[in-house]
């Protein structure tokens, strides 16, 4: 079984272990400070880059609102609802309501921003992030498909083929389980925005 | 700046860490060491340790200790390629040193002609695969050539081509590597030195009466050749006459007597000059 | 329960880690074309992505969170990685050199397998609980030993082949059967939302 | 590995002689998954050179004073530190490559491409070198990712960086998972049939019976056909 610990075999380990861990010590500490510097300098950039993004989603759900406050959430009514929004012109009125939805799409959550404006009517919906199958799931970014929810009344149903009725949304043809969700997903912070933040 | 959250934390955490795991791997090596052969670790100081797999054996540790323990061939590392082969052949002390040149030769005069196809054989047109035919092979002769150049497919240098349904070797190609001896299911293909000239051209172990049914150009054991050799090279085993290399002077007086005339003398050649 | 069961298959079938998520094909192209030993690497992950997946969690959760050092998940990661299969390489060879012999030496090879580090940030961008990060972790490192496992059964019968030509053959007709096999996996796709 | 010094070797010696994606067959994972597009090819190709060339200059440096036993782990650490700063970099200042590159970045650090040329080359020989190495593997690797992604994204999509090149609609399986494994496997028969064509005129035995059968044989110095049986 292992060597029992004779003197000269302890001695060997301190030296080993203080050999071994002193340069592995060295090393990562020294690692560990260039990126802690790194990480300080990057992180305003970072903090810029996430916020330009994040902003640009909510301006083109929202084109006509000056800036945007948090909201709030209301109550357990909008599971799907990660984030709210409450977008106000310049002079301080509101203009409408921008809702962070996370829905199940096909290959994963799809994640998107719908504009709901002060009387209801949907101004928009963006795509933030999926991880829809390219080709299928993915042409739900393209403008031919959520831009079919721009000045639209809640709920919405989806269809197959060609939109008929003023609520019926084309469904992509070859993933219908993604239009469904964004679709449910429009309709759940529609359905939101009724019960909790019609009034104010 | 925060100071402490930006440069002490993360080093602190991370020489921490390090430390710890540099301490815990040290008293681990002492107390698990376990004796190895040195070579092993001569020979993984010689792979490039791409650990990508490439030579069958799971990583580079995988294959020093396959070469050291069960004698893996030396040239298996694709990533390294000749030198780190080289390399490994010298630390195993396989050295690579000039061995006796060696040339292929085919031990059977048995052509269509001379030794009767008994079957009709329509299967898959490779000797390995003709030869688990019942009887061994569609040939009268087992012991005989089949004739579907399974060696003239592998040899890594062109050397074989098939003639009259035997393989001919090109003396000027053929490098003695075994690929083909190694490859033919009836061993008809066997290595002799490039000096030796005078050679049997038979494979078959029959006894004679049964070889002259099967074949008019096979050794049929009797013995003349051994007899008349000046310097006893030529041996009897199981009715099939071999000459000794080394002992053999190249008189030929074995050649004429033999009765079916299965004996070949073929020109020695000289080794193989390097043009590379 | 039923929606860790859920995730344990779809990481094993619908997500994996091989065929749909690309991570570790450098010892799957490499160590398949032996059935034991491509048995032995697989056996092998499953022990070392198991084991890392639990440590690298802890490290993240009870070292990095409350000290607001995210950021320095991909190195504390990597050096718990290599140390861990460092040490276990160690134990092994001496506690039970049988067990070694037939598993311990594709742990040096394990711990640049992108599998390992793929899986345990894959828990941490999931946000995955303990219990979910372990269950994904045993699901995806099977479906590495189904995958490795279907690869050199299928592989070890085309070497043999003569039909393929001559400069196919060897890995990148190992390359195209890991494709077909990558088509036939994604028939899984969508069993699991 | 040819241990010759001069640079343009060393340089060449890593976009030809062995490049790793298709005479090793290193590096596959990121090669597969990321090569859907041209732009992705070159942005992968290019932050794995940069932490390929600072890596193996560092380690080359830290070579002597690093004892045997923790060895992996120091170069991986070193390896990690430079991939972290790439990140940062990235997520800072070029948010939509950071975006579809997603998980692959932080798999640089077990690319096996970068620890093997840490061990095989960087380990054993002098700081320029092994930069200079890391330079021939990164292009190496570069070239690559790009020519597998230039093929990948105008057949799985139909678009070249992005702008609409060709007619008939696009192969979807390409760009999917199976498609990767497909076009990489085709891509590397192509290239060894190249080369055992270039191999055959100049007389040799072709690279694919090469490998087999003369590394090994005791005969190969000597032989004429074996082009270049030593180093």
């Amino acid at each position: 079984m292992t060597e029992k610990m004779t003197p000269e075999l302890r001695t060997e380990t301190r030296k080993k272990v203080l050999h071994l861990g002193g340069t592995l010590f060295l090393v990562t500490a020294v690692t560990g400070l260039i990126l802690g510097f790194v990480e300080w300098g990057t992180r305003i950039a970072i903090e810029k880059a996430q916020a330009e993004a994040k902003a640009e989603a909510l301006r083109n759900v929202m084109p006509e609102a000056a800036s945007f406050a948090a909201e709030p959430m209301a109550d357990a009514g909008g599971e799907m609802i990660t984030e709210i929004q409450h977008a106000v012109d310049k002079d301080g009125s509101t203009v409408g309501w921008c809702l962070s939805v996370s829905t199940k799409g096909y290959g994963g959550p799809v994640a998107f921003v719908v504009g709901i404006a002060k009387d209801g009517t949907i101004r928009g919906i963006n795509i933030l992030s999926h991880s829809e199958t390219p080709g299928l799931g993915a042409r739900s970014t393209e403008p031919e498909f959520y831009g079919q929810f721009a000045d639209k009344k809640a709920p919405l149903k989806i269809v197959k083929g060609e939109a008929g009725a003023e609520d019926e949304i084309a469904a992509i043809s070859g993933a219908t389980i993604t239009s469904t969700a964004v679709t449910n997903g429009v309709n759940a912070a529609a359905e939101y925005w009724d019960k909790n933040l019609k009034g104010k | 700046m925060d100071f402490m959250h930006v440069i002490v934390e993360p080093l602190a955490l991370m020489g921490i860490m390090g430390g710890v795991f540099g301490a815990l791997l040290a008293v681990a090596s002492i107390v698990f060491r376990v004796h190895q052969d040195e070579r092993i670790g001569l020979i993984r100081a010689a792979l490039p340790g791409a650990n990508c797999g490439g030579c069958g054996y799971p990583g580079c540790d995988g294959y020093a200790s396959g070469v050291v323990n069960d004698g893996a061939a030396t040239n298996k590392c694709s990533v390294g390629g000749a030198p780190v082969a080289q390399k490994i052949a010298e630390i195993m002390g396989v050295k690579a040193e000039a061995a006796e040149p060696m040339r292929a030769f085919v031990r059977c005069k048995g052509t269509p002609e001379a030794s009767p196809r008994l079957a009709d054989y329509d299967g898959v047109r490779d000797c390995r695969a003709a030869a688990t035919v019942p009887g061994g092979s569609p040939n009268a002769c087992p012991f005989s050539c089949i004739g579907f150049g399974t060696c003239v497919s592998v040899c890594p240098f062109g050397a074989l081509s098939m003639e009259n349904g035997l393989p001919k070797v090109d003396l000027d190609k053929c490098t003695g590597c075994g690929v083909c001896v190694s490859n033919c299911p009836k061993s008809v293909l066997t290595l002799v030195p490039r000096k030796a000239n005078i050679v049997v051209a038979c494979n078959s172990h029959w006894k004679g009466p049964m070889v002259r049914k099967v074949c008019s150009a096979g050794c049929i054991g009797c013995g003349l050749c051994a007899k008349n050799c000046p310097v006893q090279a030529i041996t009897i085993d199981r009715d099939l006459a071999v000459i000794d290399p080394n002992k053999c002077i190249g008189c030929g007086r074995c050649v004429s007597k033999c009765p079916t005339k299965c004996i070949a003398a073929d020109q020695a050649c000289t080794p193989l000059e390097q043009t590379a | 329960m039923t929606e860790l069961f859920l995730l344990f298959l779809s990481s094993i079938f619908v997500h994996n880690i091989l065929l749909s998520r690309f991570l570790g094909c450098c010892p799957f192209m490499g160590v398949s074309s032996k059935s034991e030993t491509a048995r032995g690497m697989g056996v092998a992950v499953v022990f070392v992505i198991v084991l890392a997946s639990l440590m690298t969690w802890l490290t993240y959760n009870f070292l990095l969170v409350p000290l607001h050092l995210e950021y320095l998940y991909t190195l504390s990661f990597i050096l718990v990685i290599a140390a861990l299969v460092q040490f276990v390489e160690l134990a092994l060879k001496k506690l039970n050199p049988t067990l070694y012999k037939s598993l311990g030496i594709f742990l040096p090879l394990i711990t640049t397998n992108c599998a390992v580090l793929g899986v345990a940030v894959l828990n941490m961008n999931e946000g995955y609980g303990l219990a979910e990060s372990l269950v994904n972790a045993l699901g995806s490192s099977l479906g590495f030993l189904l995958a490795i496992s279907l690869m050199a059964g299928i592989r070890e019968r085309i070497e043999s082949n003569e039909g393929i030509p001559e400069c196919l053959r060897g890995l990148p007709m190992a390359l195209i059967t890991a494709g077909l096999m990558s088509i036939a996996f994604m028939g899984f796709n969508g069993i699991i939302k | 590995m040819s241990q010759s010094t001069n640079p343009l070797k060393i340089v060449a010696n890593g976009l030809l002689a062995e490049n790793p994606t298709f005479v090793q067959c290193i590096g596959l994972c990121p090669t597969l998954a990321v090569t859907t597009s041209v732009a992705n090819g070159v942005g992968m190709g290019i932050a794995a050179t940069f932490v390929l060339i600072a890596s193996n200059a560092v380690i080359s440096m830290l070579r002597k004073m690093v004892p045997d036993e923790v060895r992996i782990p120091i170069f991986i650490v070193v390896i990690a530190g430079f991939v972290t700063v790439i990140q940062f970099l990235m997520e800072g200042f070029a948010p939509e490559l950071n975006k579809s590159l997603g998980i692959f970045i932080p798999l640089i650090v077990v690319n096996c491409i970068i620890l093997a040329r840490a061990e095989a080359f960087a380990s054993k020989n002098g700081v320029i070198a092994s930069a200079l190495d890391g330079v021939g593997m990164g292009l190496g690797f570069t070239v690559a990712l790009t020519f597998l992604g230039a093929i990948r994204e105008v057949l799985g999509s139909g678009t070249l960086l992005g702008t609409q090149v060709v007619g008939f609609d696009p192969i979807l399986l390409v760009v999917l998972a199976p498609g990767g494994f497909i076009v990489l496997g085709c891509c590397m028969g192509a290239f060894r049939a190249i080369q055992a064509k270039l191999a055959a005129r100049k007389g040799a035995c072709s690279p694919a019976k090469k490998a087999s059968g003369c590394a090994g044989c005791a005969m190969s110095a000597s032989c004429p056909s074996a082009e270049g049986g030593k180093a």
